[in-house]
């Protein structure tokens, strides 16, 4: 049985990821999973500087979700090169970087800083962080911003360049054939929902930062939604993600057009998900009669 | 190394009002256990609630492979548990996070516990005890009903005083350093360990302060992974710091001189 | 304690309506609630003509929430009115008229002929159904057609008129915005967000529409943001709704700045819901000393 | 007039495998119920699953208040209700839904139930035989296990046909008419009735076309609000047809002139 892809460029022995800041720097859950096993980790978003991140609370749980509003806390990309990155190597992990700038400027110099890094297999744009203030998510919601972002990256790197999208937007496909025509080499999709939650006892928002980005099983939906619509008129493979907690929802995300998945909330749920799910996929792949991954991408179109 | 287990449920019974003690069968985990850890469990197998509930190491038998948990019923997860029955699984996770430290050699200790915040000091007081050390333990709940731990406590030779809200039992009134002062002023304490409202421990970090006496507390936070990988229990251990601490990997217990409690 | 509130010149006896689509006409639930009590009745959407709706399945459930592609079945507006609209009329049932048109001159013409009939307390404007493929969703995302459908309501009629806000649009300030503009005496938010599942044994999407509305819990928190941003920017009154299934979810839309509620989804999972709810707001209040409930709207923005 | 109740379950056990009977108490609920209707049950107080699920009166008893539900575990929602205890509250709302029409005057009727499907049959047969109709019951599942309605029926004195998949019991075979040609050649049916998988019912509506027979089915849709007010329920009686019916309000039974099975 065949489970691996080609990601854009990147290839993955399965098509299982773990979600970027849901997975820390792929080594604080080793003691339950062996990160090198994984398809990818796709590491915590890191910045140009350290940042301390916002005030707490951070996460709060919601039905069938949660919102966070972690605020891009990290060391800043020089930390993450220097004292993450060589462990990582060592456990020969597949390491997706993501990075998140103020501008620009900052997102094209942090890929020339990744440039030539030897233990990073692609790195993905975050252009949707809802919970940072300056930059970020004006980014991912205007296309001709989103084209740019994208084409200056590409410029300072040949590593393959994985923008993901935001889907508080009012046309998901706009912002993709915008990726794509920045020369994105595959979409990653979809990262938060904007939302809060007030607390009726102090009767103020539960967040620090008071709104946060809800994801989890509630988001599901609305990710499938998007990664169908996508993959119907855009013609880069999609990482797809948002609410995967078993196989089943795995499935559901590759009929819906995802080349591979991945695995955010449901970490924290269970630690061991990503392959745990992997066995799940390929007993019903087996039960299917499928001998390879890529024959499930976007069967939901037939 | 902490792990992922299927713990047995031995038993699960309410005690008083919405206090519970769980005991579950562990060989796993239970060999990893130190006294102010935590167990990250999952309270269903569905959906809501997502996310796990972590719970501190109530009493532990490494020889019977047996962990007790004290919990109170506040919200959906708890309750669920509180509906588990004796044969059941329980998910678990752990131990996580970093304990409390155990004196080198024996010392006299103050342990001060409020309310369901005595879960994570009855095994510290049972190890403390096994090297050695003396113990004072101030006790405090609403009524004397809520004192479940009290009868292990004494078992293992510690000195219980008890306060009590109601006045149905020891001193009357909350848990704080006015209401002991005689007895503390007979007393040569050189450490404290404390968990509970952080109110309440704010008050006995002043007055450890002040004795110059060093010591430990265990807070809380809400928690979705519980190993550091998410970023979200994070607080300030003193306001002007610039970053943050993670509640599940930098504690939950930390050490008097490191916080500013509020 | 004073329960009654003015939403945009419509007096409701209490903050809770029931939403469109969601409690038929009215009638359905009558064994169970009794309809003349809840604060507001907002009927099934009408469209100008007769729908039969969309193929089935037309309702799936997903994690802590529900989809919907109902299609607008209907029987039309004037059956509407002969039919069922006297019949709610002879129990006293607040009414709010929901509808849903293919064209501006279409909603106009409808305004004109709920004008003046007697019974029905104002206009909720579906500019933003998900499910009706000619007409329905671009209505709500463009900030200028949403003025100019509002204002050509207004124009025809001078009940109250609600226009209904989809969230699935980047900036639902500038929508709102734009109701207000049109005329809008108050906004209702938010209808479903778009999504969509699979079935992984038949390898396509569940639903006869392939897409549908996402309700329910599930969205309580996109709902609440949106609410808490518009209440900040806009100076109309709020129908807030979106996953309530208790006193506390209620609570905390009204914190945000709802001046009045709604509840879909919940209606399905407890068809009393509506008063249960409102026995446990009034508990709220007198506990914390609270003797209107306005003053608890926005109270989150302190 | 239908109702919302808290009914006491008063027993809950799993018959064979995934299949299961439960008994209630619902003094309210249970003098409204007619045969093929169904109640709406939650089957958590949480969130998830967060919608009712529709069960059919497998059997009723008025003066015991008693109702039964027969039930096969096939998802969350049923996973749930089996693992609920006696003692507990049960949130029924119903009876609702049309259910299958009495005749007027005894008949000899023909009862074909597959699996599961016979839930609403039991309780039809109760009442047609309390008007003194005489009925043949085709009564079709894989393995004789699952025969779990066989004892009331022959208590109640219908005739009962058995056909099983394995051949365990009775004829071997599926629940289609060719396989019990012979006996019904033998017999002057009035009326038929069914529930189970539509294919099957689509062969038995078939057969009573041509043999000139009258009758009803019951079908299944998914459900949200199960009263009418949401028009999820929608399916076509007939593929030509405009409109939608709804299988809640205007169903679940239908009489096999209405529909064109699929
Ligand atoms: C390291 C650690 C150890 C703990 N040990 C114990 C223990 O031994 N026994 C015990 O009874 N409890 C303990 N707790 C607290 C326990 O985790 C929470 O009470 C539990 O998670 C609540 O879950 P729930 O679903 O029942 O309540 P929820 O429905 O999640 O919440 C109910 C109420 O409690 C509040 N709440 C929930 N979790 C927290 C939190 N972490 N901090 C502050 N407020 C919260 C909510 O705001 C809400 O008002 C511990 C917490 C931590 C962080
Ligand atoms: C009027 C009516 C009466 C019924 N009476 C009975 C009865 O007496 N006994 C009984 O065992 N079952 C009965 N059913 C079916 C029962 O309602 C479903 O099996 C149940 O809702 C499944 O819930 P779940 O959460 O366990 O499964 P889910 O997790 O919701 O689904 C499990 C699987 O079953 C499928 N499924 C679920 N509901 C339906 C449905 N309504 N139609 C088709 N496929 C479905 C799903 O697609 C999925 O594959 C009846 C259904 C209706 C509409
Ligand atoms: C606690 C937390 C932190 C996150 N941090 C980041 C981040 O730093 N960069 C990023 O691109 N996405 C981040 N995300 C979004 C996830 O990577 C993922 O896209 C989203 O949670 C949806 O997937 P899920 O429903 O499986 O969690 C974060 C999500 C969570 C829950
Ligand atoms: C089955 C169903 C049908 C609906 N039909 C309509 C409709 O006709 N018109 C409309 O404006 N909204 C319709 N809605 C949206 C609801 O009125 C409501 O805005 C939405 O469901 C969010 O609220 P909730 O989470 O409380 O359900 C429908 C929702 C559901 C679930
Ligand atoms: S709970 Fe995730 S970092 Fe502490
Ligand atoms: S389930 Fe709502 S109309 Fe039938």
């Amino acid at each position: 049985m065949d489970l691996t892809v080609n990601l854009g460029g990147i290839k993955l022995k399965n098509p299982v990821a773990v979600a970027s800041g849901t997975f820390g720097y792929g080594l604080e859950y080793a003691d339950f999973i062996e990160p090198e096993k994984i398809g990818a980790v796709i590491v915590k978003g890191t910045t140009l500087h350290p940042r301390p991140g916002n005030p707490g609370p951070r996460i709060y749980e919601t039905p069938a979700g949660m919102l966070n509003a972690i605020g891009l806390e990290n060391p800043g990309i020089e930390v993450f090169l220097r004292e993450y990155l060589p462990r990582l190597r060592e456990r020969q992990v597949t390491v997706i970087a993501n990075i998140a700038g103020n501008s620009i400027e900052e997102y094209a110099l942090m890929a020339s800083l990744l440039q030539g890094q030897e233990g990073i297999a692609g790195i993905e744009l975050n252009i949707s962080c809802p919970n940072v203030k300056q930059g970020g998510i004006q980014f991912g919601t205007d296309p001709e911003t989103v084209r740019q972002v994208v084409a200056a990256v590409k410029k300072e790197t040949s590593l393959p360049v994985i923008p993901k999208l935001s889907p508080n937007v009012t046309d998901i496909v706009a912002i993709a054939l915008a990726a794509a025509d920045g020369g994105a080499d595959a979409l990653s999709m979809i990262n938060t929902l904007g939302g809060m939650a007030i607390n009726i006892n102090l009767k103020k928002p539960v967040l620090g930062n008071i709104f946060g980005g809800l994801s989890g099983p509630a988001i599901k939906p609305v990710a499938l939604k998007m990664i169908y619509q996508v993959y119907r008129e855009v013609d880069l493979p999609i990482l797809g993600g948002g609410g995967i907690v078993n196989h089943i929802d795995a499935l559901e995300f590759f009929m819906a057009g995802a080349t591979a998945v991945s695995i955010g909330t449901g970490n924290f749920v269970n630690p061991c998900l990503a392959l745990e799910l992997l066995e799940g996929i390929k007993k019903y792949m087996q039960e299917q009669g499928f001998s390879s991954i890529q024959e499930l991408v976007g069967i939901a179109h037939a | 190394m902490p792990s992922l287990e299927k713990a047995r449920i031995i038993s699960n019974s309410k005690q008083y009002h919405n206090l519970y003690i769980m005991e579950i069968e562990a060989p796993q985990t239970v060999k990893e256990c130190k006294p102010g850890q935590f167990l990250h469990i999952r309270s269903n197998p569905g959906l809501d609630p997502l996310l796990r509930r972590p719970l501190s190491l109530y009493d532990v038998d490494k020889e019977a492979a047996k962990i007790s948990l004290l919990y109170k019923v506040v919200g959906k997860g708890t309750a669920l548990l509180a509906d588990m029955l004796p044969g059941e699984n329980l998910d678990i996770m752990g131990p996580l996070g970093r304990g409390f430290s155990l004196p080198e050699s024996a010392k006299k200790c103050l342990l001060v516990g409020g309310g369901v915040g005595m879960a994570p000091l009855l095994y510290l007081a049972r190890e403390l005890r096994r090297g050695g050390s003396e113990l004072l333990v101030l006790y405090g709940v609403g009524n004397e009903k809520e004192l479940l731990a009290l009868e292990r406590l004494e078992a293992i030779g510690s000195q219980v005083q008890i306060a009590t809200i109601d006045g149905s039992r020891g001193l009357k009134g909350p848990l704080i350093p006015p209401l002991f002062s005689e007895i503390l002023s007979a007393e040569h304490i050189e450490f404290i360990y404390s968990c509970g409202p952080e109110s309440m421990m704010k008050l006995w970090q002043e007055w450890a302060r002040i004795n110059h006496i060093s010591g430990e507390v265990s807070l809380e936070e809400y928690m979705a992974c519980g190993v550091g990988a998410c970023l979200g229990c994070a607080r300030k251990a003193k306001p002007d710091n610039e970053f943050y601490v993670k509640i599940c990997q930098d504690g939950p217990v930390f050490r008097l001189d490191e916080l500013e409690l509020e």
